[in-house]
């Protein structure tokens, strides 16, 4: 057996320290083109020799790091972190198609950090210790912050400081909780560990509430912040807005707030002090983020914000199917994770798209593209769909498995996050109404459609949206398996 | 430790006098001495010509840099009195020997450079 | 035998004279001389002390602080030397390029 | 017949001794203006001239006469000169004479076989003391330059300044090496341990050193550059006339004596005498005095007869000489001194 | 009989230091840069003399000197400081007519920082502070014609030496309750003293002696200024060396001489720490000049590094000292780059030349300098705590033991800190990459390239194989527990 995980990590990361030494665009380009689809081949190659029935850890590594504090390093992979590799495997390499004819200065930069970025996200995927989780989460800040501040729009040093420094903050924090839980375990066992699974198993044999709870919550607050959920996405809307289509592309792909959630907060939720008011909140959470951010987006006149808002609002899917606190919920939250990377890959790809061809993404000055534009249009057509949940596209799987059982543990909070339905419904339609049809607005002068290489990785990735629409059970199953574990855990204690 | 205090008492006494013999020297000078005024008795002798500005200026720096070295150097035989007079006659140790000649040996580093660099030449 | 509070105190005396003057003036040799106060009021700390505990360390550590000193105003004088032919005055208010 | 002290007198005995060793500064001024006269004297033999011869026999009260016209003099002190410097830096002179005189044995007497110091106090470290107390004077010729705001005075003094500093190395480490030599910082000690051999055989090169430098502290010719009358006037003294010029020249003068006598301690043999006269009851109270003194008086004659057979230096070579002949000098001496020790002690 | 082999890095250093005093002064001004290579050789001998005999156990010199764990840790660090200073160092006196002194100079310094970390008695830790306070007095006023120079210097040297009179006057009441020097032997005699107010007197007074090197606010006026206006190589030796000879003194003299009064000089450090590290970063954040908000950035460190001293478990003085020879690293390496920046303004003559450390004249140095730029970012990034650098495990092993020691408030307080000082760090590397150049690409020399990378070497394996690092740092802190 290949030491995938190890690989999936190093390969795009020498990659990446290649394409920087490139000189034009076309060598970076091509390497950087060449450095995903090896990665894309190592995660097909550890997915078809997975197996989903089982929770446990596969591909499994582990290096004496530092012993003298538990620092191993150890990497594997399993059913909660093998769909978003994979996610991420195939999006990136056609993000690297997409933007193929985009010039832009420093082409080596720009595809480096994209498959850095890459590297530290399966990094944290694949990360069974703590440290080493810890320091991927980190280095994914570098090359997204480069990213907004280099290639980003009008206000991009502003939108990248606030990102850096916001998401930064948050992350010391969950560092603190890191600390707490290393040390208190240590005291427990009597010898220091960093192992992700051992801390968390320890978790529940600390006496202290107090100091379970305010783990739990400095934890969970890193993760929220970077999913985001309602009161800590003030950065989100100007970072994904004025970031590049690569950069959104790539803070779509950023899973890594969520993955938190399912390998490290929810085994941890039952044994905190008060699970089932730290469920409310979270689940309040969760409603809050899905009305906020749909009700948000209906106002926007850009049309790259208005997909920022609508990403908030999927979020919190993920934070309500995670309080659901049911197998079946928690992998609906898992599921949505993955289908709202390609949706949203989509949808960003089509307004970058837009951006390029027009020069504006406001809506109102736009109109009648899918006369001059088909082939987006249909593309797009396809994104939206998915994203406001049409049933027969992978959106409709999310949304229903999270609706559906979040409503056992929670039903107030469901019953009034089905209002956001109609009014995602409503804005999806009417963006698409006055941007794509009716009349062609004649300031935007003599445009053509986006190019081949663009309509076939936007096109690919469609047809995966349809495809998973019909059948997610590759990526479900794992989901399940995994969720089931998750959940038995609580199951015990009778939450 | 008394006896050190004792034999200081006489310094005192001496110190005393030092003090006391000038300014009693200058009060009989003053009542013994004629007075008479004039205009140029008050002034500075210059060679005869009447003074021009204040004595008060600036000095060549070499005052300051030997002092610099003077004060090297004093320290050097501050240093080198204690151990001389423990040198005969109190089993003083080879080691005590080495050590003060790695000390001169030192300061004999710092003699060549000032003597290299110009330090000790008057006119540059 | 004096007592040691008298030899303490003249030395508390000195020092906070020299504190005083250091804080106060901005003249660079009178600072030096402020210090050069300050380091000799612990001299006589030590050495009274070391009369009083019948120890030698402390005498030897005057000794040391002693040549310190010397060797810390030669050292400050150089550049007091400097700044004065930049400047013309060693004036410590006047010397303001570097703030904040 | 051992003298018995009573046993009320011994807590007073330093007081005492003070105040009786106050006499010899009437000793010492009468020494110094026997000094001054010798000079006179001396010069004129030597460049063919009378020399005083009016005043008494021998022009020997020329310096009575001298003295009395000093006191009967204006005491001027020029309307721009700082006043609390001008004034007070005669007591650093005399202070400084005076302090080093404490500690300068002027002889010994031998009562039964027993040395007894004739030294007002005795102190373990008196050689150090004296070179500590020589140097004050300097602050008084650097107040009187300062306080009369003249010129020469103020280069008069700058050059002292420069000539001391360079002087008071060689001569700390040609004391340095005594010491080793010795074992100890006592004057008498020292003295006392040249029963055998004179430091002067020892260690030619410290004397050497010893007394250039010596000469070069009191500010004797060939190294007067702080007077030098043919080009600063009088140097630092111009503005002091009268009383206060005295004070300052007869502190001179003492200090050079003194400076005979450390040359006569500490290199020449001090007082020893061979034992036989030490111990007879009669020389014994004479005999060593008498042998410091004369060693004194010839060195005192060495000095002044220098002045006339060496021209003043200039600054410049005043200087190199210190810093460049005699401090090598001095530290080769050392390194011999502790050669010689390690022999002797062995 | 003496073992002189335990002193033998000492004895290399100044060794070192004398031969190039001598025989630079025979050199003509051309063939001086031979110098320099002897400095770094001579520093590289001792460094490896220091790494052969760790482990070694001894006091030597009728006590006062102590060859520990503690001291040899710290030994490397000066080393180190002194080996990044000295390579980048020829190219700064390439030509210069005064190269002998200036090596001698910071070998010299080394040399008293080395005898600070090893003193076990307080008169060598007086004298070999005061050692390496002169010789960087004269380094810090090292260009004579530069008023900035002078005035860092100047200012350095007034509260150097207030700094050295409180210091003595604080030790002579150590002294005199205790009637000893001997650090261990204080520490037995220290019950008077802790009774008695004098304790009091001479903890504010050695808090105040020591803070000063350590930079801590309030004794902190002189560093930005020092710091600024040194030259860079000075600069970095200043924050890299100096500020944690500061340190070990403060370990040896309060952890070891004085734990008698530790509940005292515990509340100062407190209060110390935390108001220093929010100070720094609070106006480092508005610098213009790269080397000031270096400077800041060092005094947030500095109350970082504090931090052991109000925690005080071994792990979190096992943190703390692994976080001077990171910082060393990381911010010795920085003034470097910084260095090589003065070098390209003043030999290009572009940019602002009257500061020639300003913000400015960082515009694209990703292009004209792309070496200075990337290690600039490594030791930026590193100074921010971000992983994997050494800057990373520092503060990952010294915010941890804060929250085990029960102290989350002031973990906290660090924490955000190190949020609030990315912004400034971050600024430099926007600076650095994304605004447009001033100039062409221009030859680095290469022995700036060599400090450099020696530097980035120095924390990246740091960070990514701590391990060893972290074994010496909790032998270090095994002496002082």
């Amino acid at each position: 057996m290949l030491p995938v995980a190890s690989l999936l990590i190093l390969v795009p990361l020498i990659f990446a320290a290649v394409t920087f030494f490139t000189k034009t665009k076309k060598q970076a380009a091509g390497l950087g083109f060449l450095g995903s689809i090896a990665t894309l081949g190592l995660t097909l190659y550890a997915y078809l020799n997975f197996d989903s029935s089982t929770a446990t850890i596969q591909f499994f590594e582990s290096i004496e790091w530092i012993p003298s504090l538990g620092v191993n390093y150890s990497v594997g992979i399993d059913g909660i972190s093998m769909p978003l590799i994979l996610l991420n495997s195939i999006v990136i390499p056609f993000l690297i198609l997409y933007s193929w004819k985009e010039d832009r200065e420093a082409p080596n930069r720009f595809y480096g950090l994209i498959l850095t970025m890459q590297a530290a996200v399966i990094g944290v995927f694949v990360a069974l210790d703590f440290l080493v989780f810890y320091i991927f989460w980190e280095l994914t800040l570098i090359p997204l912050f480069f990213m907004v501040n280099i290639w980003g729009g009008e206000k991009r040093v502003h939108a990248s400081y606030k990102f850096f420094i916001y998401t930064h903050v948050a992350s010391l924090i969950m560092l603190l909780g890191i600390f707490g839980l290393f040390y208190a375990s240590w005291q427990q066992t009597g010898a220091p560990s960093f192992d992700i699974r051992e801390l968390v198993a320890q978790f529940k044999f600390f006496e202290s509430s107090l100091l379970r709870d305010a783990i739990f919550l400095s934890i969970i607050f890193g993760f929220l912040a970077k999913l985001p959920v309602f009161p800590f996405h003030s950065w989100l809307p100007d970072a994904y807005t004025e970031a590049p289509t690569a950069g959104s592309v790539l803070f779509i792909l950023l899973k890594i707030g969520g993955y938190g959630l399912f390998r490290i907060s929810l085994p941890m939720l039952p044994n905190t002090g008060s699970p089932e008011l730290i469920i409310n909140m979270l689940g309040l959470l969760g409603t809050f983020s899905i009305v906020y951010g749909a009700l948000v987006a209906l106002r926007q006149k850009d049309l790259k914000r208005m997909i920022a808002y609508s990403s908030l609002s999927h979020m919190g899917f993920v934070v309500l199917g995670s309080a659901g606190f049911i197998a079946l919920s928690v992998s609906g939250a898992m599921f949505q994770q993955f289908s709202h990377g390609l949706i949203m890959s989509i949808l960003f790809m089509s307004a970058g798209a837009i951006q390029t061809t027009t020069g504006t993404r406001i809506i109102n000055n736009l109109g009648g593209l899918a006369k001059r534009m088909p082939k987006l249009t249909v593309l797009m057509m396809v994104g939206f769909m998915a994203s406001l949940g049409l049933p027969g596209l992978s959106g409709f799987i999310a949304e229903f498995l999270v609706f559906t059982f979040s409503y056992v543990n929670l039903p107030g909070f469901v019953l009034f996050a089905l209002l956001a339905i109609v009014i995602t419904a409503g804005y999806h339609l009417w963006a698409m109404q006055r941007a794509m049809f009716g009349v062609y607005n004649a300031k935007l002068g003599d445009i053509s459609d986006i190019n081949s290489l663009q309509v076939f990785s936007m096109g690919v990735i469609a047809l995966l949206v349809i495809y998973f629409g019909w059948n997610p059970n590759p990526v479900l199953n794992m989901m399940i398996t995994n969720s089931e574990a998750i959940v038995s855990l609580g199951a015990a204690l009778g939450v | 430790m008394s006896g050190i205090i004792d034999s200081y008492i006489p310094v005192a006494i001496f110190l005393f006098v030092a003090l006391v013999m000038p300014p009693m020297t200058m009060f009989m000078v003053k009542h013994l001495s004629p007075r008479s005024k004039a205009a140029g008795k008050y002034t500075t002798y210059e060679s005869g010509s009447v003074p021009t500005g204040t004595a008060r200026i600036q000095f060549n720096v070499e005052y300051y840099l030997y002092a610099i070295a003077f004060v090297i150097f004093d320290v050097e035989v501050l240093f080198l009195y204690p151990w001389a007079t423990v040198y005969k006659g109190h089993g003083i140790t080879s080691i005590a020997v080495a050590e003060m000649f790695l000390f001169v040996f030192v300061l004999l580093f710092g003699y060549i450079y000032l003597w290299k660099k110009g330090a000790l030449t008057w006119v540059k | 035998m004096i007592p040691l509070g008298f030899y303490l105190g003249l030395a508390a005396l000195l020092f906070s004279i020299g504190l005083y003057g250091v804080m106060t003036h901005k003249n660079g040799i009178r600072m030096i001389m402020c210090i050069e106060l300050m380091l000799n009021s612990a001299n006589l700390n030590l050495v009274a002390f070391s009369s009083y505990t019948n120890t030698l360390d402390g005498q030897v550590f005057a000794m040391f602080s002693i040549a310190l000193a010397a060797a810390e105003a030669a050292v400050g004088f150089a550049i007091f030397m400097a700044i004065y032919r930049m400047h013309d005055n060693i004036n410590l208010d006047e010397l303001n390029i570097l703030r904040w | 017949m051992p003298i018995e002290i009573p046993e009320f007198i011994l807590p007073l005995l330093p007081w005492i001794r003070g105040t009786v060793g106050l006499s010899l500064v009437g000793f010492i001024f009468i020494a110094a203006m026997g000094a001054v006269w010798l000079e006179r004297k001396l010069s004129a033999d030597i460049q063919s001239r009378m020399g005083p011869c009016r005043v008494g026999k021998y022009g020997l009260l020329q310096l009575v006469a001298d003295a009395i016209k000093l006191f009967t003099k204006e005491d001027l002190r020029p309307l721009n000169a700082d006043s609390l410097l001008f004034n007070n830096a005669n007591i650093f002179m005399i202070s400084s004479v005076f302090l080093m005189l404490v500690a300068i044995p002027v002889g010994a007497v031998f009562i039964n076989g027993v040395e007894y110091p004739l030294a007002v106090t005795q102190m373990d470290i008196s050689v150090l003391y004296i070179e500590a107390m020589s140097a004050i004077s300097i602050f008084g010729i650097f107040m009187v330059a300062y306080g009369s705001n003249n010129k020469y005075s103020l280069l008069g003094a700058f050059r002292n300044f420069a000539r001391m500093v360079g002087y008071e190395v060689p001569l700390g480490l040609s004391v340095v090496s005594i010491a080793i030599m010795t074992g100890s910082l006592s004057i008498v000690e020292i003295s006392r341990s040249q029963g055998l051999l004179w430091n002067i055989f020892l260690q030619p090169i410290g004397f050497f050193v010893f007394f250039v430098s010596l000469m070069a502290d009191m500010g004797r010719l060939p190294f007067d550059q702080n007077e030098s009358e043919e080009e600063l006037v009088a140097g630092w003294i111009t503005e002091y006339c009268g009383m206060r010029f005295g004070l300052g020249f007869f502190a001179e003068y003492i200090h050079m004596i003194l400076g005979s006598f450390l040359v006569a301690l500490l290199f020449l043999g001090g007082w020893n005498v061979p034992s036989f006269v030490a111990n007879n009851p009669v020389l014994g109270l004479i005999a060593p005095t008498g042998f410091l003194l004369v060693k004194t008086v010839f060195v005192l004659m060495v000095i002044i007869g220098l002045r006339w057979a060496i021209p003043r230096f200039r600054i410049d070579q005043v200087v190199d000489l210190s810093w460049k002949k005699l401090l090598p000098l001095a530290l080769l001496n050392l390194v011999w001194a502790v050669v010689l020790g390690l022999y002797l002690g062995a | 009989m003496v073992n002189f082999m335990l002193l033998a890095p000492e004895i290399a250093v100044a060794a070192t230091s004398l031969i190039i005093l001598l025989i630079g002064v025979f050199m003509s001004p051309r063939t001086k840069n031979v110098l320099g290579y002897l400095a770094t050789l001579g520093v590289l001998a001792a460094l490896v003399l220091t790494v052969q005999s760790l482990g070694t156990e001894a006091v030597i010199f009728y006590d006062t000197v102590s060859i520990d764990a503690l001291s040899q840790f710290f030994k490397l660090v000066f080393l180190a400081v002194a080996l990044i200073v000295s390579v980048a160092s020829i190219k700064y006196n390439e030509n210069s007519d005064h190269t002998e002194e200036f090596y001698c100079l910071v070998l010299f310094a080394t040399f008293g920082m080395m005898g600070v970390a090893s003193a076990n008695d307080l008169i060598l830790l007086f004298c070999a502070f005061e050692l390496a306070s002169l010789a960087t007095f004269a380094l810090a006023g090292f260009e004579k014609q530069n008023a900035r120079s002078l005035e860092g210097a100047m200012k350095y040297f007034v509260i150097g030496a207030i700094s050295s009179a409180l210091m003595l006057f604080g030790i002579s009441f150590v002294y005199g309750a205790t009637g000893t020097t001997r650090i261990p032997a204080i520490a037995e005699n220290a019950a008077f003293l802790a009774q008695n107010p004098i304790g009091l007197v001479a903890i504010v007074l050695l808090i105040a002696g020591f803070g000063f090197k350590m930079a801590l606010v309030p004794f902190h006026m002189w560093a930005p200024d020092a710091y600024q206006g040194s030259p860079s190589v000075v600069s970095s030796l200043l924050a890299a060396g100096s500020k944690k000879m500061g340190f070990v003194a403060a370990f040896r003299v309060f952890i070891l001489a004085l734990p008698a009064l530790q509940v005292d000089w515990q509340l100062a450090f407190t209060i110390l720490a935390v108001v220093t590290m929010t100070f720094g970063n609070v106006v480092a954040v508005s610098q213009t000049s790269v080397k000031r908000m270096l400077a800041y950035s060092s005094l947030a460190q500095a109350g970082y590094i504090a931090m052991a001293f109000v925690v005080m478990t071994p792990m979190a003085l096992t943190g703390g000292i692994f976080y001077t020879l990171a910082h060393a690293f990381m911010k010795g390496g920085a003034f470097i780059a910084a260095a090589a920046v003065v070098w390209m303004v003043t030999s290009q003559k572009t940019g602002d030349l009257i500061t020639p450390d300003h913000l400015d004249n960082f515009r694209g140095l990703g292009k004209t300098m792309p070496l200075a730029a990337l290690s600039m970012t490594v030791f930026v990034f590193a100074l921010a705590g971000i992983p994997p650098t050494a800057g990373f495990m520092a503060k990952l092993l010294l915010f941890s033991s804060t929250i085990e020691a029960g102290m989350a408030w002031l973990a906290v307080i660090a924490v955000l800190n190190s949020a609030l000082s990315l912004f400034y760090y971050a600024r430099l590397v926007r600076y650095m990459y994304f605004l447009p150049p001033d100039g062409k690409k221009i030859g680095m020399p290469f022995q700036y390239a060599a400090a450099l990378l020696i530097a980035v070497a120095g924390v990246l394996v740091m960070g990514i194989w701590s391990e060893p690092f972290l074994q010496w740092a909790m032998d270090a802190a095994q002496v002082l527990a």
